[in-house]
């Protein structure tokens, strides 16, 4: 890649970062919403096994 | 033998100010701060008269927002911590004409009392005293408008633990525009240009705001007492 | 046509659909992105005026956009639950919520990073950047008040009429803003204006747009998933979701 | 047995409390010359029943009527005809008795300060109903919200707890009141805990957890 377009014509110190940060967000959802997910999930199961147990008990 | 709107307006509005009359030293509170707020910024900025001048509209207009905030949140909690809130949601007058009367007699001890102090602190500030009716009308405007704001901020934290903190971060950047419009008409005020513009759309923020706000008060007013 | 909108309602439903659209989502999002950077960063043409500096357009302006879309999905989610007790709605915006947000935290850190060449600062006051603040205090009042109260029915509902409230202010904030803005900034600062685009310019610019879309919609169906499971977890169909 | 038509109907009500399932599709009706008496452990969503059928709480599902109409339609006319008195007084402690009352009478109808005088005498807190609440005792602040529910002329009482901090001479005072009122053609729905030594129509509701 010719070496002018990493450059990005002198404003590379300001158009790299920028997407960067871009990414860096688009980043954080996938991950943060993949971890809710888990989470969430797992709330679920333990309220399961809490409902099952006192199902048994009564 | 049912009591009608009217009445049952006056009648809350009286009993508002009865129970802030009863405690006046929390009715001065808000104004102290005021007062003392507006004192910070010349000796944080220690400026001749003449640049506090140009500073002085968004310090004053600052200090009354922040001001305004600080009496808010007693507008429901003291009703909703003793119960009494609920008695008068029971009352069989509807909640809306209820946030309407409890909003106007906290703007009449608040807002009001806000624009009464503000040519103490206006002339503090080196403002002339040509500027002051407008300074004072927009004042009033400013802070009839944060009270509806603040009604419907304050009928969403009723019940929460820190909830005056919530109740700002949740109104001020609705009050923006308040301040913005607001500022400006006082600066135009001082600089002797006519603040003509600038009053007009402080008035029709208030206007919007004053409409609208109630329903969406008395349905974050539903929301807490549920 | 009536039953489709009123499955919509019912939770395990559309954590089914939102389970299903996921991975489509993703990679049509991938796809325009790619097709969007490649073009945008290789093909198009350096700006006449800002050079190559105008190549930031292509992740500021969707992220503004982006944050505005969110924050009106979120104020109509919320009426919908508000007015017809849909407890989906309260999950869409729950869900909405923090994705808005980030997009306007790239749109504000993005648009400095593009108004530093033009402005020798990253920070001037410029009027769209300056809504664009205000419209991340409306995003953290919102998340804020829903995780203030113990019992999440009620946060729900709060939340959902401070959203409401929320999306009518907005076009009066950013008005009085901009309105501001001429007041004291005279010509002498340029405003963080879009060239006018040729073509070539533009597609990259539509598919950047089109891709961050896609990339909302599928992180509205991945979160939207976890925010059902949260408030749905007596119901029975959740045992056979969890279990899958 | 009268109709549902011309009382309070509770039907299948169910609650949720967070995770707790407060109230499992409960139902009750009290019709006129009735009084139902609500009693049960601590927890098994007393409270929460009697808020349920004043309408201060929507529950999820079951429908509260009164003369047969709901009352999130009709909740005017409903208000206009009940009195709801909470655990707490709910009193203003800055005001003095008499203001309370007629801040709060004063709101369903038009009362002569004279006539709330009368109805503070009879419920034994007339000469300090010019004190700040804040200085009275729990019973004597009971009192004040049971003068409060009688200056209400309200056909349907909801009580909860009537009976708590008033001591001997008050107890007999709320017995004496209730059996008036319901013999008089009036309705009540009172949470209690110990037994009500009334003789006219009463009807217990046992709530268990």
């Amino acid at each position: 890649m010719s070496s002018g377009f990493w450059s990005m014509g002198g404003y590379a110190r300001y158009v790299w970062p920028c997407f960067g940060f871009a990414g860096v967000i688009l980043g954080w959802n996938l991950w943060s919403a993949r971890r809710a997910m888990a989470a969430a999930r797992l709330r679920a199961q333990r309220a399961l096994e809490i409902a099952l147990a006192e199902g048994a008990s009564q | 033998m049912t009591v009608g709107a009217w009445e049952a307006f006056v009648l809350i509005v009286r009993r508002e100010l009865v129970l802030s009359f009863r405690r006046p030293e929390q009715l001065l509170q808000p104004l102290v701060f005021f007062l003392i707020v507006t004192t910070l910024f010349p000796l944080g900025l220690s400026l001749q008269l003449s640049l506090l001048r140009d500073i002085s509209p968004g310090v004053l207009w600052t200090a009354a927002l922040l001001s305004s905030l600080l009496s808010l949140d007693a507008l429901f909690k003291s009703d909703a911590d003793d119960g009494t809130l609920e008695q008068l949601s029971l009352s069989g007058q509807s909640l809306t004409l209820i946030v309407v009367a409890k909003t106007c007699a906290h703007w009449l001890v608040s807002g009001a009392a806000l624009v009464v102090v503000s040519p103490i602190v206006a002339t503090a500030l080196g403002i002339p005293v040509a500027a002051f009716a407008t300074m004072m009308l927009s004042l009033a405007l400013g802070t009839l408008t944060l009270s509806w704001l603040g009604a419907i901020g304050a009928g969403l934290t009723i019940g929460l633990r820190r909830g005056n903190v919530l109740l700002s971060l949740i109104v001020l950047p609705l009050a923006t525009p308040l301040l913005i419009f607001g500022a400006a008409a006082t600066e135009r005020a001082i600089s002797g240009s006519s603040a003509v513009g600038a009053m007009y759309f402080l008035a029709s923020v208030c206007v919007f705001t004053c409409t609208l706000a109630p329903l969406a008060a008395t349905a974050a007013l539903r929301i807490t007492l549920e | 046509m009536w039953t489709w909108f009123y499955k919509l309602a019912s939770p395990p439903y559309v954590y089914g659909i939102a389970a299903a659209f996921v991975p489509w989502l993703l990679s049509a999002a991938a796809l325009a992105l790619c097709y969007g950077l490649v073009a945008g960063l290789a093909i198009a043409p350096p700006d006449y005026q800002q050079g190559d500096a105008f190549r930031m357009i292509y992740v500021h302006v969707p992220s503004a956009l982006l944050s505005l879309t969110i924050y009106t999905v979120m104020a109509a989610a919320s009426a919908v639950a508000l007015i017809w007790r849909i407890k989906v709605g309260h999950a869409v915006a729950a869900a909405s919520a923090p994705i808005g947000a980030s997009f306007t935290l790239a749109a504000l850190v993005t648009g400095s990073l593009w108004g530093r060449p033009m402005w020798g600062t990253y920070w001037a006051w410029d009027p769209r950047l300056t809504s664009e603040l205000i419209l991340l205090f409306l995003y953290v009042g919102v998340m804020s008040l829903r995780s203030a109260f113990e019992d999440p029915a009620r946060g729900d509902r709060a939340a959902a009429l401070l959203a409401v409230v929320g999306v009518v202010n907005v076009p009066i904030v950013h008005f009085s803003v901009v309105w501001w803005n001429s007041l004291h900034q005279g010509a002498t600062v340029v405003k963080l204006g879009a060239p006018s685009m040729p073509g070539s310019m533009l597609w990259p610019l539509l598919a950047m747009w089109l891709g961050f879309m896609l990339f909302y919609g599928a992180v509205l169906c991945m979160r939207l998933q976890g925010e059902l499971l949260n408030r749905e977890r007596q119901a029975l169909w959740v045992r056979e979701a969890i279990k899958s | 047995m009268n109709s549902a038509a011309d009382g309070l109907c509770v039907e299948k009500v169910h609650v949720w409390r967070g995770e707790r399932h407060v109230l499992k599709g409960l139902s009750l009706k009290v019709g006129p010359r009735e009084l139902l008496h609500i009693s049960g452990p601590n927890g098994t969503g007393k409270t929460t029943l009697l808020r349920v059928a004043s309408g201060l709480l929507r529950p999820e599902q079951g429908t509260v009527t009164w003369m047969g109409r709901p009352i999130s339609s009709s909740s005017s006319q409903y208000q206009a005809a009940m009195a709801y008195s909470s655990h707490e007084p709910a009193l203003k402690s800055d005001l003095t008795a008499l203001e309370n009352l007629r801040f709060a009478v004063g709101l369903k109808r038009r009362v002569t300060l004279q006539e709330l005088r009368t109805v503070l005498d009879c419920t034994g807190v007339g000469p300090i109903a010019d004190l700040p609440t804040r200085v009275l005792s729990a019973g004597q602040r009971r009192r004040v919200a049971l003068a409060r529910v009688l200056a209400m002329r309200a056909t349907l009482w909801l009580l909860d707890e009537p009976y708590s901090n008033l001591d001997a001479s008050g107890t007999e005072l709320m017995s004496g009141l209730l059996q008036a009122h319901v013999e008089g053609g009036g309705m009540a729905l009172v949470v209690a805990h110990h037994a009500l030594a009334l003789d006219c129509n009463v009807h217990r509701l046992e709530l268990n957890s």
